[in-house]
């Protein structure tokens, strides 16, 4: 058990500070420090191509593959710089942290060298299909359909929540290709492209004025017979098994921006006096208490990654970080008083901590609601009888 | 001793509930929300229809008479729709002017403010400053700031009331969380100040305003359970009707516990204060943060009960939980009232 | 809606707070404030035959048997003035809380006659038979069984948690009466001696270290056929019937006790010193708004008993009270530091506050479990589908 | 970086879980608590058969090296038993002695505290007086005092040793909430005070005593959701195994995403102190307040899933919570720890 780095870890934490900070404050200072997901969105696509041509854009990833087949020290390392630096939340993360490696694991060769070089080299969007109007937490009861037509697979129905599916350039569709199926059999794995006609986006306004999610139509849309990933059939093994890649090293990331969130807390309560108080400060102590053992908590995860089976810290980390979260927003609007519920301008929009505090709501519902979350800890980590399902 | 509704309060209290779920719609509150934060025609209809402005103000100064009580029953009943209306300026102005207005103050300000012609607001301003008669510096944070014909401010020893139309009176709004209730700067430069009794001004104002954000939440947070049950017997998912499932069941019990006692602390205080109770400080303080951080709760789960649709800007649910987070900061947070029960109960700290 | 009290009714303080502090200060003073109810029993009987004498013991039942018809302004009075002047709990609670109210409602005019004597005159100690060990949160699961020879019924099994049993004089057992029966139908609700041989009463020793529940085994335990209340086979009704009794005016007595603890942890603050500490001072007003508003709701719940069916406020009390008083036991500790975790002697006995903590873990159980007051709050509060049996 | 077990780390936590599973059973931890809250033959068993006694202690003074990540291993293990041994005295007071000891003192007392001959007792004594290498002053809540042969007290700028047999020294012992590890109130009348190097034997002392605490809580956690998972899947109810109601599975799942955190907690800090990182005293603050408010949250929840024999003296579950009561209030409650955690985040307060 060991949490410091090696020498040769930290030479490669001053190789990518030293590029990363370049980069910050020369061509790319104008996009320092872009919390949301939606803004500026092409000047961050050139930021993820920068990435890509100095072999930044997916370092965990195989060589072949434009990645550098780093360690989890590296990759930690790397999380780490990459938010000291300033830099943008990557607006390929679905790319580059699910779709990517999913590819990898249930790629055929030629699917690999069909779509990896576009996520690697920061030139394709992507964005996932799972979530149906009635299938959100019950969500193997999936309705979208997809048949063979020639050599096209042609799909109908309905997604939501589709994060980022209006600058996408490719989802990945859980559809139900086997008729008369039910439930988690029958399901296949589909990656199309978006710029077709069978694809309409309408957006979806959240509370925070913002629009994130989308939701996405398809009617007869189409992609090749080979584009599915896995077998026929057996997409929901595949569908989860993306879902175990939301627990990988992306969490370090997210724990970076966690960071500048509790550090604009604390900053908050020191410029009005609330650092003085004493209930405020218990309170700042557990969110500070809780990041770290967020972070503990992924390091222990990713340490124990190749170890079979699902890890206890692994299952419990969406419900823990979630809730960690919207108390942070909580505490901030707590800290801020008043003044946290006034925008800055004539528009209805939110600086950082009061969109932390609206935008958080949706962190606990959405990727599996804590209540479903807890099912999964009962059900896969403790063994607990399955909950029924009703007749319909 | 007897700690139910009368008839006339049931009834009272049915009509006010008719009242705003018949009038206040999501489609009316929208549209106030993009319009300033105020539903003019309700306000009119509230004011001028069901004759209950009055409410809290002797009928010799234009009122209805009746108490805190029936105040409780109506803000309880326009907080369960979320209304865009000006009724705290009302419990809190209206209030201050009736108990602490000398008699020309009376007659001016209360027939208009009752009739709905007048809005009014009213806030605590510890930072002015009073120069013969003229009051300067900056009063933040001021609900309904900017429609307000008439201003009562609050010190550390004085009250003032002061015309909107005051040429040393100026307003700026702001684009706040909570749009049915928008927050102003208002900044005086020499303005034109008449004092009110400072002391029963300042103890009706509280009394008002907090009765009236403690009633508000316990209607709200009503409203979002009532919802939430709709929604979870209407909503499947596995087969089966989403509220048949034990922990969501359980939440939506531990909401109505919450509520339940969020119901006691609002008539207690509202009791209290009409019949000048010992007690009323320490049931004032109790119901405004018990019930705000009740409905705030509520507010939570019924976004997290309602799954995706629940963070949408299309369904009601972030009203709710907008208007939960702004009566919680407004007029003293919860750790101000409960550090206030504390003195109440343990004494000051030394 | 009206809080204070009337001319009359203060007159009727005046009477009940002049005699309860003549006794307490005189002949009844060595049992002043006595807080358990496994203490002093003997004279605590006879203090109860004292209120009787005197016509204090049960004020709210009929004048015939031995009440005052007191309205419900006098009886919350009287209950103030009880905990006022220091008397100590009510030893024989269950009978003139419990079995009292339901003979009352339930009874044939001889069985009044047979039994209210005995519990208005503070002659006779009741206790209560209806959990079993495998009838706790199921409590319809009763296997206790019940079957007539001759004139009389002849009981057999095991009730659990009968309270006080080890010094009652009755018991109300629910028993199944009608062979092959399941569930709630079937059972009969009888009124049994407990000095008999076929009674054998085992105490169980709590986590506090004292014994104030018991387990009672029925081994052709008899009683005479009369001695059902309501109709053979109906026991259920009427022993739901009785559970709402629980939340009478006897609420506003246990309020003062709990009235007692909060102000004792007020005590010990102040003496050292955390009652300065703005994070103790924050849980003591959470206590003290909890406790106000339990007060208010049970005069709300109280002045509402004529109306019909189940009022919200009756129907969340249990859950309320239950885990106010836990969370007070964990302020109180947390307010004593390690001085609480100390007895004064060698025996393991517990001061006020530490007992509160460790008593009040079974708060949120006997009686119906935090989790089973949920249910019924959800199914008969809010009308949400049942919960599912299991086939067994 | 590699955050999991060594191999030879697995091994230690597999032979102590083992040990202290065969050993420590409820029996005779029931029987410690009748005779003094010790077991003696499982402590002298621990000592001299596993050999671990001398674990975050140099070989050169007769320990086994290694250091807290495997103290903490052993500390779990035995917490998970609620085992009747003087472990924390051990983990404190040997840690001193080890940090801040002459060679002396080392020599006279480390062997003995290895072998188990000497148990030791460690508290923060900020009354103390003293004057010309004499003691005096009284030391309240001393764990495991009444069995203590040597004592380490530390003050606000000094750190001594007394050896129990000292005539200037009494114990008066007390009946203890958790009568596995009870307290005892030491008196000093110019007792004979050898002292330590203050500062590395403070920092040694705390560093074991919270991790020691910290893993005791994180065990004894792990055990209280262990055996609640069991018992749900035989007791039931309802005609179900009661593990089958989602409200039970979902507190449940509550414990275990708690005790996950809890367990980062405990290694966290254990690394960070012997890699001597400078986060190590964030770490120390945040393993003893979490793990600690985890442990009595999972105590209590046993008792509460347990329906009725939850709360009898003769199911386990009150050992649990009952130590987990003592570990929150020993060596700083969770108040102050968060507070010391404020302070190295936000600053102090002004």
């Amino acid at each position: 058990m060991k949490l410091g780095f090696s020498a040769e870890d930290e030479a490669f934490r001053a190789e990518a500070a030293d590029w990363l900070q370049g980069q910050m404050a020369g061509e790319f200072r104008d996009i320092v420090g872009i919390p949301n997901l939606v803004s500026k969105v092409e000047r961050r696509k050139e930021w993820e191509r920068q990435l890509a041509a100095h072999q930044w854009s997916c370092i965990g990833w195989p060589v072949e593959w434009g990645g550098r087949d780093a360690t989890l020290a590296q990759q930690v390392i790397f999380a780490e710089e990459y938010a000291r630096a300033g830099a943008p939340n990557r607006i390929n993360h679905i790319g580059v942290e699910l779709a990517g490696p999913t590819i990898l694991a249930f790629g055929t060769q030629e699917q690999k060298a069909r779509y990896l070089p576009g996520i690697a080299g920061g030139t394709q969007i992507w964005c996932q299909g799972y979530s149906e109007p009635n299938a959100g937490s019950d969500l193997a009861n999936v309705k979208t359909k997809a048949h063979l037509e020639g050599n096209e697979w042609v799909v109908t129905g309905q997604k939501v929540w589709t994060s980022l599916a209006h600058f996408s350039d490719y989802i990945f569709v859980v559809a139900r290709s086997e008729e008369g199926s039910k439930g988690p059999k029958g399901l296949s794995f589909l990656l199309m492209a978006m710029d077709q006609p069978g694809i309409e986006v309408r957006p979806i306004r959240q509370m925070n004025g913002e629009a994130e999610f989308n939701e996405t139509f398809l009617d007869a849309a189409r992609c090749p017979a080979d584009a599915m990933l896995g077998e026929r059939g057996q997409g929901w093994g595949v569908a989860m098994a993306l879902l175990g890649f939301e627990r990988g090293v992306s969490t370090l990331a997210q724990q970076m921006q966690f960071r500048n969130e509790l550090d604009a807390v604390i900053e908050a309560a020191r410029a009005n006096g609330k650092a003085n108080d004493p209930v405020t400060r218990q309170k700042i102590a557990r969110a500070e208490i809780g990041l770290n053992l967020m972070r503990y908590g992924a390091l222990r995860m990713l340490s124990n990654a190749d170890a079979a089976g699902l890890d206890g810290a692994a299952l419990t980390y969406k419900i823990q970080w979630a809730t960690w979260r919207r108390d942070l927003g909580e505490l901030a609007m707590e800290v801020l008083g008043q003044a946290g519920e006034i925008a800055a301008g004539e528009a209805y929009e939110w600086s950082l901590l009061p969109n932390t505090f609206l935008f958080s709501r949706s962190d606990t519902i959405y990727g599996g609601t804590n209540q479903i979350q807890r099912n999964l800890i009962a059900e896969r980590g403790l063994g607990l009888p399955r909950e029924p399902r009703g007749n319909s | 001793m007897e700690f139910a509704f009368t008839e006339e309060q049931a009834m009272i209290a049915q009509t006010v509930q008719t009242f705003f779920a018949e009038n206040a719609t999501s489609e009316r509150t929208r549209a106030a929300m993009e319009a300033g934060g105020i539903d003019r025609e309700l306000w009119a209809s509230f004011c001028e229809e069901l004759g209950l402005s009055g409410i809290g103000i002797a009928e010799e100064d234009g009122g209805v008479g009746l108490g805190m009580v029936e105040l409780a029953i109506v803000a309880e009943a326009a907080g369960s729709q979320v209304s865009a209306i000006p009724l705290l300026g009302l419990a809190t102005a209206g209030q201050a002017i009736a108990a602490g207005g000398n008699i020309a103050q009376k007659e001016q300000w209360l027939g208009p403010l009752i009739s709905g012609e007048a809005i009014a607001a009213a806030a605590y301003a510890p930072a002015l400053k009073v120069e013969g008669g003229r009051l300067s510096g900056t009063v933040p944070f001021v609900a309904h700031g900017s429609l307000a014909d008439l201003f009562v401010f609050v010190g550390e020893d004085a009250a003032w009331l002061v015309a909107a139309e005051d040429a040393g009176l100026s307003v700026v709004s702001h684009t706040t969380m909570d749009q049915t209730r928008p927050l102003a700067t208002v900044t005086l430069e020499g303005a034109n100040a008449q004092a009110l009794n400072f002391a029963p001004a300042r103890e009706a104002l509280h009394a008002g305003g907090w009765i009236c954000l403690a009633a508000e939440a316990l209607g709200g947070a009503q409203a979002t359970l009532d919802r939430t049950v709709q929604y979870s017997t209407e909503r499947m998912q596995f087969g089966r009707p989403i509220g048949s499932f034990q922990a969501y069941k359980h939440r939506l019990a531990d909401m109505m516990v919450l509520i339940e006692q969020a119901r006691s602390a609002v008539y207690w205080a509202a009791c209290a204060v009409d019949e000048g109770a010992p007690e009323a400080q320490l049931a004032l303080h109790s119901a405004k943060s018990f019930c705000a951080d009740t409905y705030f709760e509520c507010a939570g789960h019924m976004i997290q009960l309602h799954g995706g649709i629940g963070f949408t800007w299309e369904h009601d649910a972030h009203l709710f939980f907008k208007r939960a987070t702004s009566i919680r900061s407004m007029m003293g947070d919860g750790d101000w009232h409960r550090e206030q029960v504390a003195r109440l109960t343990i004494g000051e700290a030394s």
